[in-house]
């Protein structure tokens, strides 16, 4: 859709309208503050510099991106609380959305295999997994154990990959995934590639001893990793603070000398941007950078405990958890500010798009993501004997159970 | 007495202990030493205890099983309760620290800590690295250590006790598909030994050993076979290290027939020790052994459930040995 | 073809290999890939491949062995060479992420890699911490790796090759006492296969299995009991995991007495998988097994040497057998 | 020896002669420059307070443990280099003996065990040893692998141990120690006590991810732990700037909050003063320190490669050494500034002993010293059946190599 650019969005200041692209930008970014939703729209105003290469039709591809892993969830949510055939489950990322949304628009996410960036994901994969392109049905299949899944039922959630679009994948464990991800810098380095490394870690990640090794071996060796750490306040019921000295776990990182940022995770644009600067230096050979997405989850640590089918979010405390728990005040006050309304207000106010058009792309994407659990969950169960298929490359191991 | 838990029944001993010992510290990552139980008070270390001396750390396993032996050689008795995603992350603390200290200092140096290390590999649709039932054997070949895996509530408990008390560094190994399991188990302190096998059942036909969560299982086949007219002999290990050899050799003595039965993988399974110490001590033993096929385990429930060792698969095997 | 070292022959082919492909890397902690050799040209990886592509880095082996797996999801083959010190600190790693990327992505990644893991144990004096021979048990067990662990000079460098050219991640073990064997290796590659055990020589009275630093032991041992007129076959595994059954069936089903030797701890030591393997299939084999004891190797040479099993023990034991 | 308080040292600067011990120290601190040795001497001018509670008797005491370690090594060196029935071997500490030794001047090195503060070192641990108070004819045994070494022979040096003295032991393995150290920290908080644990370790230590377990942790549960990481510039054959991207390896310290200081490590006063303050802030309830001390170590890494009977340290390239190793002329430049020297000038420019008496200490210490190794070498060797021993706490594991 055309934008009319002799349009501009309402100003809270006086200042001329511009017509050029980044100048419109810049414009567009101070008047942020009109659109904010109930707090200082941080977001929209303080944009270190404009968004100056998003073409109109990138902007809509990450309002398409956020829309798609938002109905992803809420559609495998409702899958969880009122389907009982359906087995799949989740780590919802609901609420994260503009975090990987913004970092995996800067990237190569289709092409030859050695051209790819590579994003390596954490126990909450769906949302990296949308945003770095892959199919989704597939992974809608995979999450369902089928045989025509992303990856043939072996992995489900908390271990779905796919190489053809440079998901490297989720790691499951808390630790490993960071480091193993500076080893694919090392590669791209060592091989004189552009390619760039990205792992997306929690805050729970910092305290792990692999935290350390990373971010050194990143600084030692002037890797081309991009260190993206999803600050959402809570590693499963515990705070961060609880673990972590820093009140921002990128001082952390800057302590290695590595460039180490904060930055809104609910924005997408401002994610972008500085995920945009990280990774035009670490093609450049520059090294390592550290962007710390402050953020949050809408759902509890794991599955839909507190969630009801048709709503957004989970409320109450977290049945699973004991003696820690987040408060839902917080939960609420998150979702004040919630990257769907965030992107959309950019789209509509920067004059991208109508509301009615935004509304009919999020009518699509929730067309398209009906579409692929209509498809995943139809796919065929997985073979028993199978089991025994790609351990290595090669053959199959014998079966051991029949004694 | 009551019918108790498994997490229930092993926080009682938990707390006897720390109540005994105010040095005594408990850490935990993201498992509150919280339990209850029906007519029974609630169990919550935490707060009983506070949070200097019971401690929720970041996730960070390494540290968590590096302090409890930090804490031995400052001469407090220390646990730790790690779960199963870190289940390797202590591995190399226990393997080149913990089980050398003593020996390495001539004696001079006591460790007496416990490793709760958490095993699954019981939830279908926990795959790869969610699903791991393997530890017993990694832990199992580390000298200086204690290694066992309870199989009841009533030895969960007896075993906590014991190992609490013991001057030797424990891997007690939790599988925690036994959560569910319930059972009369005794209010006050006591102990089952660390290195002592029981015998489940008493039999003359052919001998059956497994443990932790091989255990119900085994146990359901027996009955079957029981049923079919079988006199089945089924051991549980319980210590893998030191293992009880008298009683596995004692029975296959009897029996010259012998099933071995585990989750963890076929190679090097604790069953392949069994196999070994029978045979080099009783001639003529014709064996079999049921596990985990060298593959990891995964998501898929219908590749899991055919892969993983059940009870027609132990009832299969024992039929063609017997 | 020259008479080389073990070392010498390792790093010809890690040469070749990395003249082959330009993105191989190599990363190394103190262990400098250089070596030399009477008559042939030094080989120094690091100055030939410059230091983007041959590392040494900090003492940080989980770092290593992880960048490597980084290295080959990245499609660069990689390998590192991980001090005897540090054999232990990247098992998690290797165990719950490498094993199982291949099968949990439902075939969809690769993961190139070699780790050269360094074993020690051949040094009277370095105990404890210092002397572990222990690692072929905890590696074998790891489904998704091929665990290998050559015994000579000839061997190490084909199975460099195979294990470079291989799409499964290699835990390949070097037992360090090695070092000093050397016999002709040709100059040119070649492949010794990851997965298949070696006769080194035929026998029809007993089968002998060792591996890696038992090697040396059981060939001397086997010519002392030749000259007694004994008929010995001795297994060279080579492969722990998967292990070649067929070789050990094959055999043991001639002889019917099977003696494994091995430095590593008796419970759970890669000779209790062999016996296990070997009584599933072939009955009424009699069997004996030679191993360190399950005790840390202290540090005085009178203490070590008695309790590492030498050519002495085997042929007692082996004597104790025919 | 009673010192002569009317006699102030030398002064540079016009000041007044105090006879209050603090002002007199303070007096003494300042004239450093005076007996500085080629170099500035930072080490005597900047104290950062006067060791106020230095006694006499505790200055003498540090003097002669320092030279306790010296002769030790000096004496096992020439055991290595010139008797070819010694087994023994080390890696020794000359050149870094102030550190062990002013650390180990502050804590309590002898009582009942649940007072003693607990020593953690690494695998260069006779220094160490020597400074908590070992028996040195029994380690002197065990590092030759006797039954009535200190540790039975089991250990030798990389794992010698004595907890009587609340010396934990040495650990042949960089990365766990100081974790493990904290856990006794840990313990000490959890019980109430007063005591504090110590661990020393060498710059290689930075780079393992253990690092970043046990600061984070002490940071964060406020830990009595004292972290003193020997700077001596090298892990084995490579520079720690390789491995580590901050000059001062403290600055990796200070990120996390911790209290972090660097320290002149060849002046056994200035080391003292620093710990001190670390132990007094840790006996209080403070938490942790770290103190990062300067130094160089005189040998190779490992035993005598390089070195002459009969001579101090090690000169030439180490032969273990294939593609990196340090210059020779950087060893001679830091034997310039020898802890030995240092600690001696300090007595006599203090006016606490004589040099005439300074260099009779010396002679008892390699009495004693030579009388070590005497009676350590002529101990019994080990029986081999005795390796069954001391697995467990009880009874002894069985023989396996038998068959
Ligand atoms: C080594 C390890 N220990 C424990 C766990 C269990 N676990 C799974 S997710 C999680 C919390 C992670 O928190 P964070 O990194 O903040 O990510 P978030 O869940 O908030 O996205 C924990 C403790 C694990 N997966 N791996
Ligand atoms: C985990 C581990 N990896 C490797 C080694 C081998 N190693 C022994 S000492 C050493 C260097 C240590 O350097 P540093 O910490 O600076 O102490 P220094 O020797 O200088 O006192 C290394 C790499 C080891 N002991 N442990
Ligand atoms: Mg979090
Ligand atoms: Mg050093």
């Amino acid at each position: 859709m055309a934008r009319d650019t002799t349009h501009p969005p309402q100003q809270t200041e006086d200042r001329p309208a511009s017509t050029s692209r980044r100048g419109f930008l810049q414009l567009a970014a101070a008047t942020g503050a009109a659109i904010s939703v109930g707090r200082s729209a941080k977001a929209l105003t303080d944009l270190p510099y404009p968004a100056g290469d998003l073409t109109d039709e990138k902007l809509v591809d990450m309002y398409r991106t956020i829309l798609r892993i938002r109905w992803h969830e809420r559609t495998q949510a409702d899958e969880m609380l009122s389907n009982p055939d359906y087995r799949g489950y989740n780590h919802f990322y609901a609420g994260q959305e503009a975090v990987a949304t913004g970092v995996c628009a800067n990237l190569r996410n289709s092409g030859p295999r050695n051209q790819l960036d590579l994003v390596y994901s954490s126990h909450r994969p769906s949302g990296h997994a949308i945003a770095k392109g892959v199919d989704i049905p597939k992974m809608v299949a995979e999450m369902d154990f089928r045989a025509t899944g992303m990856n043939g039922g072996y992995g489900a959630e908390m271990h779905i990959a796919d190489p053809d679009v440079g998901f490297a994948g989720a790691d499951g464990m808390i630790g490993p995934a960071p480091v193993i991800a500076s080893g694919s810098a090392f590669a791209f380095r060592a091989r004189g590639s552009d390619q760039v490394a990205v792992v997306f870690a929690g805050d729970g990640n910092y305290a792990a001893p692999h935290f350390h090794s990373t971010l050194n071996n990143a600084k030692i060796l002037d890797l081309p990793l991009i260190y993206v750490c999803e600050n959402n306040l809570y590693h499963q019921y515990a705070h961060y603070s609880l673990s972590c000295p820093h009140e921002d776990i990128a001082t952390a990182a800057a302590a290695y000398g590595i460039p180490a940022v904060t930055v809104d995770g609910q924005n997408v644009v401002e994610v972008y941007n500085v995920a945009k600067e990280a990774v035009d230096r670490a093609r450049a050979g520059g090294g390592p950078t550290f962007i710390e997405a402050k953020t949050y989850r809408y759902y509890n640590h794991w599955g839909a405990p507190g969630a009801t089918a048709g709503e957004l979010g989970a409320f109450g405390y977290d049945p699973l958890a004991i003696t820690h728990f987040r408060p839902e005040k917080e939960v609420r006050a998150w979702m004040q500010r919630d990257p769907v309304d965030i992107a959309r207000r950019i789209l509509v106010e920067w004059g991208i798009v109508d509301a009615a058009r935004a509304a009919e792309i999020e009518e699509e994407v929730k067309a398209e993501i009906a579409a692929a659990f209509e498809w995943g969950l139809s796919q065929p169960f997985c073979t028993p004997e199978d089991g025994l298929k790609h351990v290595f490359a090669e053959g199959t191991v014998p079966a051991r159970q029949f004694g | 007495m009551a019918i108790k838990s498994w997490m229930y029944s092993v926080l009682e001993a938990v707390q006897h202990e720390m109540r005994e010992d105010p040095a005594m510290t408990w850490i935990f990552e993201l498992t509150p030493p919280v339990a209850s139980n029906p007519g029974k008070p609630v169990i919550n270390l935490e707060t009983e205890f506070g949070r200097k001396r019971v401690v929720n750390t970041g996730i960070d396993e390494s540290w968590m099983a590096s302090a409890v032996i930090g804490a031995g050689l400052a001469g407090s008795k220390s646990a730790t309760y790690i779960p199963y995603q870190g289940a390797c992350m202590p591995f190399q603390v226990i393997q080149n620290v913990a089980g050398k200290l003593r020996h390495k200092t001539g004696g001079r140096a006591a460790v007496p800590v416990v490793w709760i290390i958490e095993m699954t590999g019981q939830t279908p649709g926990f795959g790869g690295q969610h699903s791991c039932y393997e530890e017993d054997s990694y832990y199992m070949h580390i000298p200086g250590v204690r290694t066992v895996v309870p199989s009841t509530p009533y030895d969960a408990k007896g075993m906590m006790h014991a190992a609490l008390r013991s001057p030797d560094p424990v891997v007690y190994l939790y599988p925690a598909g036994l959560r569910t399991l319930t059972e009369e188990v005794p209010d006050e302190a006591y102990e089952v030994p660390l290195d002592k096998a029981a015998v489940r059942m008493e039999g003359s036909d052919l001998t059956i050993v497994s443990s932790g969560a091989g255990m119900p299982g085994v146990l359901e086949a027996a009955e079957r076979l029981t049923g079919e007219g079988a006199s089945v002999e089924v051991i549980d290990l319980r210590a893998l290290n030191q293992m009880d050899t008298e009683t596995i050799v004692n029975s296959v003595a009897k029996t010259k027939r012998l099933l071995t039965v585990d989750q963890s993988y076929y190679t090097l399974c604790p069953g392949a020790e069994v196999i070994a110490r029978a045979v080099e001590n009783v001639d003529g033993v014709r064996v079999k052994r049921v596990a985990f096929p060298d593959a990891p385990p995964p998501a898929s429930p219908e590749m899991f459930l055919w892969m993983r060792p059940g009870p027609d698969n132990i009832v299969e095997a024992a039929r063609a040995l017997l």
